[in-house]
């Protein structure tokens, strides 16, 4: 039922939201996340993004991951679409969305899915920088501190 | 999944470039039955393997595109990743 | 620097997200919420929603909102929408956007946006039944608690 | 803004279809200096009005725009919104 996509293009969330609410009206509100590049890296310029990924794995663990936010606040549309490849500060990387009957499901799960989705699905990011180096962006332990807080509290 | 006899191993981004593989197949080395096995074994390969598989991240690992903990069983013909912690998003 | 409205016409999200993103490169994530008219009201068809609202204390009231969240949160972008007048099943009702070079201080200053704007700004919604009859929607202690949390708990 | 010794009075949602009326002017009654007052002397001037601003939810108050409390002063020249309370988004 949810919508899960790895792909280099660029997206329309508007035409995502649109998707995701046509024709229905059982919905009381949706959820979204964009998540962009950012042009600093610390003190250096950056030129851009590399976004690797583990082709079957990922779309396995999204689907997972959307099926389990649908399950826990029985929502009623669900999207999660990650973009891979090279990407230049400004351009979207990943976008996120949940729909429900009522506000809070909607917004928890948005922060449940992006949580998860930076934790447990297999993406590498690397930064380019405009000086020509290049560094691999490392996990965050805040990442698996806010991923961590769905195991504990079911809604 | 690998052929039979055989181990398919993947390697993914820092450990990917740093092991100059993104793939290979091997024979599944004898007494091999589990992730941490098998983590031991690569180690063993060559100081280059042991210093990246012991980088200042833990490397994880996925058995057949679940992650999986280095307690989980290895066998013939399993696709087995390795990658540093997931950063996407 | 917040973009306020109060309109009847529709908008377009895809929109809304673009203008907020335009030509910067120090975002890393927006946060957003949409509400729509649900087609239910308990076990009555709902025909439509009329919106009234305080012209002038509206837009005033959005405005405070809004710069709460922008220095709260060091928000990059920050948007407010709302529609009055008759909406219709299905049809959106109400949008915020907020950015910021984080994650977490998008989504938290999303739902600080809608908590706020649900209690602290002067809407009033009446429900219109396909049987003919209409209620005016009364206010939940649930939404005021929700926005409370916000007075408690400074990020 | 009212007039000069004058309120500004507002109405809106259920308040205001209780009342038949979403806006008027009136004189600044003597002794009303507060939020409170004011309220008092408007339900003095009906049983329709005591019972509108009596009704099962609380009636919540703007003055020039702003929520004010009971206590909140109130002079001439004011506008002072009256409505239930807010239910958008």
């Amino acid at each position: 039922m949810a919508t899960i996509r790895v792909q280099q293009a660029d997206f329309d969330i508007g035409a995502e939201l649109a998707a995701v609410s046509a024709g229905r009206t059982d919905i009381g509100g949706i959820g979204c996340f964009v998540g962009t590049v950012r042009g600093d890296g610390g003190d250096r310029a950056i030129a851009a993004m590399l976004l690797e990924h583990y082709p079957g794995m990922t779309e396995r663990a999204m689907a997972r991951i959307a099926a389990q936010a649908e399950q826990r606040w029985a929502l009623l549309g669900c999207t999660l679409i990650h973009r891979v490849g090279r990407l230049t500060p400004g351009e979207t990387i990943v976008c996120v969305l949940a729909a429900a009957a009522h506000r809070q499901a909607a917004l928890d799960a948005t922060a449940f899915l992006i949580d998860w989705l930076k934790t447990r699905a297999p993406f590498w990011k690397k930064e380019i920088f405009t000086d020509g180096g290049e560094v691999w962006v490392e996990a965050h332990a805040t990442d698996e501190d806010s991923a961590a807080r769905w195991d504990e509290n079911t809604p | 999944m690998a052929g039979p006899g055989t181990l398919r191993l993947l390697y993914f981004a820092w450990l990917r470039e740093r092991l100059g593989t993104a793939e290979e197949v091997v024979a599944l080395p004898e007494g091999v039955a589990t992730v941490g096995d098998l983590l031991i074994w690569l180690c063993s390969r060559s100081p280059a393997h042991a210093e990246a598989f012991s980088a200042a991240f833990r490397v994880r690992c996925a058995v057949n595109q679940e992650f999986a903990a280095p307690d989980a069983p290895v066998a013939a013909g399993d696709e087995v990743a390795f990658f540093p912690p997931v950063t996407g998003g």
